[in-house]
């Protein structure tokens, strides 16, 4: 049913569709709407049977996500940002045992300094930890993923981490058709694990495996991945033919057919980028888009063939790999590898910085004009940072640059909802 | 007491069995069929006491739910000695996850079964002291406050063993670790310092919390079986002797664990809702030297240069714990007949 | 199921194919180590064994544990001073185990259920002559009479038993046990000739035709010493007394009686002086309590009964009414010195407990049977240097109690045996002693020894009614189950329990422990934590 | 596109304002799109919120930069933000206010927009009326579809009864209709001036 609703509570009603068996809470934002929503149906019996567990720690709620899957209980918790770092070992392990967990990550930026709104920092810095990351455009999307991502995880046994923009998509009210309950379980069956505690069959999970075997073991799990490159396609296309709506998949291209250049983003910010394409098309630049919605598994041979036709590729990203550059063009450059794709970087949004229109119009003119460089910093303060560099050159030390930089903007507090 | 002394039977409570004893009255280890949890194959060392006090206290578990347990365990020697790869020696479902994790997956494990309608089967969620009182402490807490349905055993051995013997915060005063070396004027691990979780867990104010040795296995599994009739968080706090990491003879380990809870180091004794419910009185009471002198990390107390203050002040914690616990009978019961007075002080 | 990820997750029971035994530098075995009380039992008795029996009820197998080695537990729980309980473990935890109150409890057991000893054995067509129906003797005929061999048994008394009847009195001893006893072996088809003096014994033993002779004559001949004394003075020697009283004719001896000695003949003459009217009876010994030989149980009742002790005293004239004593003093080595004190006591009897001689005039025609301080030397089989001549008993030793004798009959009975096959009786070796040290007494109960009841002190004064009581049922269980089964397994599961490694396989059925060396590291904590020390480290072989 | 920008303090539900506007719209078939300015909802600090409405799919992310309409439930932010940033040349102004624009200091805004398009609303005083509670978001909506005229006054109240349950609803919705019929506008403004 179409719903105005907002974001959080669209992905809580979707989750409890998908009828989770435990679900570990711990509040940091943007996260924090989404499970206090679930915890509310849990309260009310509307979702049952379920365990709502309110830990101490994102540590704990993915721990407690670990042994409930591991025993055979469908398992959720959200998190964002730090949480996730704070929970980062327990993120490795839960896809090393191969326990089809569903998180969803609120993306955001992280500290220091502690920044509570929205980038892809936090997604990125668990890139190589064996989840499956999908990233939502839209709300509607993020809650489409959600079913798909416990279908996934499932019938893979491999964690799902579903990645939607913190605040932007997570506090935004907007349209959402929600499922329903008889569709979501037509969809996803019940959760048949892979493995189990069980006493009457017991297992060990979890052994210490040596040189002998690790190499094996990751290379089975990258395995895995690359089996979910097929079976993501398949589960958006069942999930189509269910509701109609096309949801999650790999990449998706806007307007790329004749494109001279196409820029490359992940998230909620395609939509702007979508509104700017269309202006600059209208001012006659072929200019075109290209969604990447399944950021692990990366999908090489599908973005290779999505941009391999035009001669420059812009990446836009909203968090980037500090001394070196862009991750997500990274990904793309090696997908392109041999095709001739000129690649340029475009870090953006860090820190909830809003990308706007405007900004991405101006980008898209340089970039038709062949104008940019390798690496850009959209919307980069420059006034402020040579400010810094300046005093940074006057006295080898001094102090945080964070404090001088806001001291230059005339910001004296910074209105904020820390964890 | 949760244990129930056996009325005269030659060796009737203190032995593992007793051929002379009905079934009921022996312990789970002296059953031929016991369930033997942790399995012949693993590669503790020679005496650990960790294997043998895991296997007293999930073979007890074991029997207290007819079989339907699942155990969770941290990182440390327990989980790496048992399951190398490709051999396991658990014979129950087993789980480890991480170092500091254990009674979050535990957790974890509890809510599954209560969804699935499973609340037959218990969980039992295990580590080392390291994982226990200072890396997992916060999940420990988390899991106790909540007063999830899970038994957490901490089986004591008073340092990092796994990573080669460095301090923890379960490491006595003045024992040598590589990270409390024995040099310097005040040689070995600080006085003062220290976490005593057994009256942490207490404060949490849970169904139950017992400590106990593997030198007394009737005591042991009669606590293990108390703790299986309560549901909610319950903690086990059972102190076993490291060959490797105490410097003592392999064929040591039980006998210094009996000397930990004679001297008054290691007081013995239960609590329900956090209030101590009853104390194992010590039975031949003995100076702490009698205890240290086995042990090399505390070599450098005795011998060439001795350190009799510092023993002292180790008697004097022993001594606290006494009062503290109500540990003897009567309040001046006797050294055993080989303590000298002067060593030990009131 | 393969649908398991790989490496992560393994199936149970994996590790057994990890053979940790061979990170073994030793290994332990079980063993057998010697109890000391069988090591101090003069008779041999396996006492740790028939404990063991005893300990979970089980009394006639018990019983015939013991009787393998000793046919007189009911004598024997009664009479024997017990060295068994002097050496036993438990005294350095507690208190020695009750085991000659327990092994009483057996002998009484078997009489009242009436059980019996194993039957002779295959006749052998050897026949063996026993001088003497003392303990040694009735011992030497028992085993004899289950080797096979025949057995002749003489005696120059009226009765068989010898000290046991003669010199042991029936409040410590009450005749109808001792008969009991006597019988059960009499009954195993051994001829018995009473009140037959054997003038020389090789006459006898030619003239029998008997493979083999065992003297077992004891000492019967009260030591007299020359004291001054009165015409009418009346001395005599417990020896004699003792044996009159047996044969219930005792002298007449008057109210006060004096008896000179400080041995358990001289507890026991003055204890009989008592119940026979004496109003006061004395013993007079020249050294002091300490260095009394009388066992302290026979002191102490004598104490009891009113018997008082003069030390430090010896007896320099006997008057018909009166004797005449010399003050004594211990010199720096402990031995008496005469102070030239004196003084008188008044006495109508002098009984003299000097101890005896044994009356080897049977042997003058065997030369070859070589004497020695009054005993007939043996070797280590109870075979003198004349062939075929075995002695024992108090005859053959200086360490002159009834257990010891009974000892000796059954060493003589092996050592016969041997020499009548032709065969040479080889040494068995002892197992290794099973001291104090090899204990882990941690594990064994507390539990204080079982006091036997004892007659009141009103009800011994006019009759000979046996004084020392038997236990119930259930205090000579107690009393067995403190029994710490020195260096002898007793099923405590403590091996199979402590193994950190589950290396110890429990047979059950009484069939007790394995190791499972596949596993075993070595550890040694089953050792350590042995209670009986039953299990040692042995050095693996390379 | 029609984008609105609503003012307040945190605890005034001013995001509560925007998401019951968008879905107002919503319910008149409309496409809507309501977000605060993220995190910075602490009560009584400056809080802004947004809505966009429009007839067709709304895909952009970024905040509104050029409002259409600006509502200011709370006065006191006049001096602390800079509130009519950015608002379109023809856009309108609803200030929650008994007093005039004159009185506020702002009558520098009757040359900048619209005359028309510049009232205020009395919807706390409405609030207190009606709800009991010095809340004025939800009346402000009434105002706001008078002046605006982008959604209408039944619509808001389908909305608000929506959000809220039960009484508290219908006494919002009845203070909505009541704020819808005292938007007071500059020529009223100026009447009651003339009258004074």
């Amino acid at each position: 049913m179409l719903t105005q609703i907002e974001g959080s509570r669209a992905i809580a009603e979707t989750v409890a569709l998908c009828r989770p068996e435990v679900v570990c809470a711990y509040p940091i934002s943007p996260q924090t709407h989404i499970i206090e929503a679930v915890g509310v149906m849990v309260k009310e019996g509307r979702l049952a049977p379920c365990e709502f567990i309110n830990v101490e720690s994102e540590f704990a709620a993915m721990s407690v996500a670990i042994g409930a899957s591991a025993a055979g209980a469908r398992a959720y918790t959200a998190t964002a940002s730090q949480g996730l770092l704070y929970m980062m070992e327990a993120v490795y392990n839960a896809a090393g045992l191969g326990l089809p967990i569903v998180m969803t990550l609120a993306n955001r930026a992280i500290g220091a300094p502690i920044n509570i709104w929205n980038d892809h920092s936090d997604a990125m810095a668990v890139r190589d930890s064996g989840w499956i990351q999908l990233f939502a455009e839209t709300n509607q999307e993020a809650a489409d993923l959600h079913v798909q991502a416990f279908r996934l995880a499932e019938e893979l046994s491999v964690p799902v981490m579903v990645c939607m923009d913190g605040f932007i998509l997570t506090h935004a009210v907007e349209g959402v058709d929600l499922l329903d309950q008889s569709m979501v379980d037509a969809y996803l069956p019940p959760y048949e694990p892979r493995q189990i505690l069980d006493p009457d069959n017991p297992v060990s999970i979890g052994a210490m495996v040596g040189p002998e075997a690790f190499q094996e073991v990751r290379y089975l799990a990258h395995l895995r991945q690359l089996d979910a490159l097929h079976r993501i396609p398949v589960i958006a296309e069942e999930f189509f033919a269910a509701t109609g709506r096309h949801s999650g998949g790999l990449v998706h291209s806007y307007r790329t057919e004749d494109a001279d250049t196409i820029v490359v983003a992940m998230g909620s910010v395609l939509g702007t980028i979508k509104d700017a394409v269309d202006i600059r098309r209208d001012s006659g630049e072929r200019i075109g888009v290209v969604g990447i919605t399944s950021f692990r598994p990366f999908p090489s041979l599908q973005v290779r063939e999505a941009l391999r036709h035009a001669p420059q590729v812009v990446v836009l990203e909203k968090a980037f790999s500090i001394g070196h550059g862009g991750v997500l063009a990274t990904d793309i450059s090696m997908a392109l590898q041999g095709t001739g794709c000129v690649v340029r970087e475009v870090v953006a949004g860090l820190g909830g910085r809003p990308i706007t229109r405007l900004s991405l119009e101006k980008l898209f003119y340089k970039a038709a004009r062949g104008e940019l460089g390798e690496l850009l910093f959209l919307d980069l303060d420059v006034e402020v940072v040579d400010r810094e560099l300046a005093r940074m050159k006057a006295g080898r030390r001094s102090g945080p640059s964070a404090e001088n930089v806001l001291r230059d903007l005339g910001t004296t507090r910074v209105e904020g909802q820390g964890r | 007491m949760t244990k129930r002394p056996i009325r005269f039977y030659q060796v009737g409570s203190f032995a593992v069995g007793n051929r002379l004893l009905r079934d009921d009255e022996r312990t789970v280890q002296s059953d031929p069929h016991r369930s033997n949890s942790i399995d012949s194959g693993h590669r503790a060392c020679q005496g650990c006491g960790e294997a043998l006090g895991a296997r007293y206290a999930l073979d007890a578990a074991m029997r207290a739910t007819q079989g339907q347990l699942v155990a969770v365990n941290a990182t440390g020697c327990l989980e790496v000695f048992s399951t190398p790869y490709p051999e396991t020696s658990w014979r129950i479902p087993w789980l480890h996850s991480l170092f500091g994790n254990a009674p979050a997956v535990a957790t974890g494990v509890s809510a599954a079964l209560r969804v699935k309608g499973r609340s037959d089967v218990r969980v039992v969620s295990q580590g080392g002291d390291g994982s226990t009182v200072d890396i997992g402490f916060g999940c420990l807490s988390g899991m106790f406050e909540r007063n999830d349905d899970v038994l957490y055993i901490c089986y004591d051995n008073e340092g990092y063993m796994n990573t080669g013997v460095q301090r923890s915060g379960a490491t006595p005063p003045a024992a040598r670790t590589a990270t409390t070396d024995a040099v310097g004027p005040q040689p070995g691990n600080a006085f003062g310092q220290g976490k005593d979780l057994p009256r942490i867990a207490m404060a949490h104010d849970i169904p139950y919390v017992a400590t106990a040795t593997v030198a007394d296995l009737h005591d042991l599994e009669a606590k293990v079986e108390r703790a299986m009739s309560f549901r909610g968080a319950r903690y086990l706090h059972v102190l076993v002797p490291c060959p490797l990491g105490w410097g003592s003879a392999s064929n040591e380990t039980i006998h210094i664990a009996r000397l930990a809870k004679e001297t008054g180091l290691f007081p013995v004794f239960e609590a329900e809702y956090g209030t101590v419910t009853s104390v194992s009185k010590i039975r031949r009471r003995t100076p702490v030297e009698e205890y240290l002198k086995l042990q090399k990390r505390f070599a450098h107390l005795f011998g060439k240069n001795p350190r009799p203050e510092i023993v002292t002040h180790l008697q004097e914690i022993a001594n606290r714990n006494i009062e503290r616990y109500g540990l003897l009978d009567t309040a001046d019961a006797p050294l055993a007949r080989h303590a000298t007075t002067a060593e030990v002080r009131s | 199921m393969n649908k398991r990820p790989f490496a992560i997750t393994l199936d149970v029971g994996s590790s057994r194919s990890n053979h940790t035994g061979s990170w073994r530098v030793e290994r332990p075995v079980y063993v057998d180590r010697l109890p000391p009380c069988n090591n101090a039992c003069p008779a041999g008795e396996n006492i740790q064994g028939w404990l063991y029996e005893a300990e979970s009820g089980n009394y006639e197998a018990a019983w015939h544990k013991l009787v393998e080695e000793n046919p007189f537990p009911a004598i024997m729980g009664r009479i024997c001073f017990h060295p068994c309980e002097s050496a036993c473990n438990r005294a350095q935890v507690d208190e020695a185990v009750g085991i000659n109150a327990v092994e009483r409890f057996l002998g009484d057991y078997a009489l009242e259920h009436g059980l019996r000893l194993p039957s002779a054995g295959e006749d052998t067509a050897k026949r063996v002559l026993i001088v003497g129906a003392g303990p040694a003797g009735l011992s030497a005929a028992y085993h004899l009479r289950r080797l096979g061999h025949g057995v002749r048994l003489v005696d120059s008394s009226a009765q068989l038993g010898g000290m046991m009847r003669y010199g042991i009195p029936a409040y410590r001893l009450p005749r109808a046990i001792l008969d009991a006893e006597i019988a059960r072996v009499v009954d195993m088809g051994v001829e018995v000739v009473l009140n037959h003096n054997v003038a020389d014994i090789e006459v006898e033993r030619e003239s029998g035709g008997f493979d083999a002779v065992f003297l077992a004559v004891g000492a019967q001949l009260g030591k007299r010493v020359n004291i001054p004394a009165g015409d009418s003075a009346k001395i005599l020697d417990a020896v004699s007394y003792l044996h009159e009283v047996a044969e219930e004719n005792p002298p007449l001896l008057g109210r006060r009686v004096v008896v000179y000695g400080g041995g358990d003949t001289a507890m026991d003459a003055a204890r009989t002086a008592r119940r026979l009217g004496a109003t006061e009876a004395v013993v007079v010994y020249r050294r002091n309590q300490e260095r009394m030989p009388a066992h302290d149980e026979e002191y102490e009742q004598a104490k009891v009964e009113g018997i008082t002790m003069l030390w430090l005293s010896t007896i320099s004239e006997v008057q018909s009414d009166k004797i005449v004593i010399e003050k004594m003093r211990l010199n720096a080595e402990g031995f008496p010195e005469a102070t030239g004190e004196y003084e008188e006591l008044d006495a109508d009897a002098v009984v003299l407990a000097l101890g005896q001689d044994t009356d080897l005039s049977l042997l003058s025609q065997a030369r070859d049977v070589e004497v020695e301080n009054g005993s007939v030397k043996v070797a280590a089989n109870l075979m003198a240097n004349a062939q075929g001549v075995f002695a024992g008993g108090d005859a053959a030793t200086e360490d002159r109690t009834a257990t010891v004798a009974v000892g000796h009959g059954k060493k003589a009975a092996r050592g016969i045996d041997a020499f009548v096959r032709g065969e040479t009786l080889e040494p068995v070796a002892k197992h290794e002693l099973a001291d104090f040290a090899k204990l882990n007494t941690w594990y064994y109960s507390d539990a204080e020894r079982t006091q036997r009841p004892e007659l009141e002190k009103v009800r011994r004064q006019d009759n000979f009614e046996e004084v020392v009581l038997g236990l119930t049922e259930r205090n000579a269980l107690f009393e067995a189950r403190r029994c710490m089964s020195c260096g002898n397994c007793f099923e405590c599961d403590n091996c199979f329990g402590v193994c950190p490694d589950n290396a110890v396989i429990k047979l059950g059925d009484a069939g007790k422990y394995e190791f499972n060396y596949d596993y075993c590291k070595g550890c040694g904590i089953c050792v350590k934590e042995c209670p009986c020390g039953a299990i040692e480290m042995v050095p693996e072989l390379i | 596109m029609f984008q609105v920008r609503i003012h307040g303090r945190g605890g005034q539900g001013v995001v509560t304002a925007a998401e019951i506007l968008s879905v107002a719209a919503f319910d008149e078939g409309r496409q809507a799109q309501a977000f605060p300015s993220f995190g910075s909802e602490r009560t009584g600090a400056p809080v802004v919120s947004y809505c966009r409405i429009d007839d067709r799919e709304i895909r952009t992310r970024e905040p509104v930069m050029a409002p259409d309409a600006v509502i200011v439930q709370d006065v006191t932010l006049i001096n602390q933000v800079d509130l009519f940033s950015g608002l379109s040349p023809v856009g309108f102004v609803l200030i929650n206010t008994s007093r005039t624009f004159a009185e506020l200091g702002l009558a520098e805004l009757y040359d900048r927009f619209p005359r028309p398009h510049l009232v205020t609303c009395p919807a706390t005083e409405i609030a207190l009326e009606h709800v009991g509670r010095p809340l004025p978001n939800a009346a402000l909506l009434g105002a706001f579809a008078s002046l605006t005229q982008q959604i209408t006054l039944e619509a808001v109240q389908k909305a608000i009864r929506d959000h809220f349950a039960g009484a508290v609803g219908e006494r919002n919705a009845a203070a909505a209709a009541a704020a819808f019929d005292a938007v007071v506008t500059l020529e009223e403004e100026f009447a009651r001036a003339d009258t004074d």
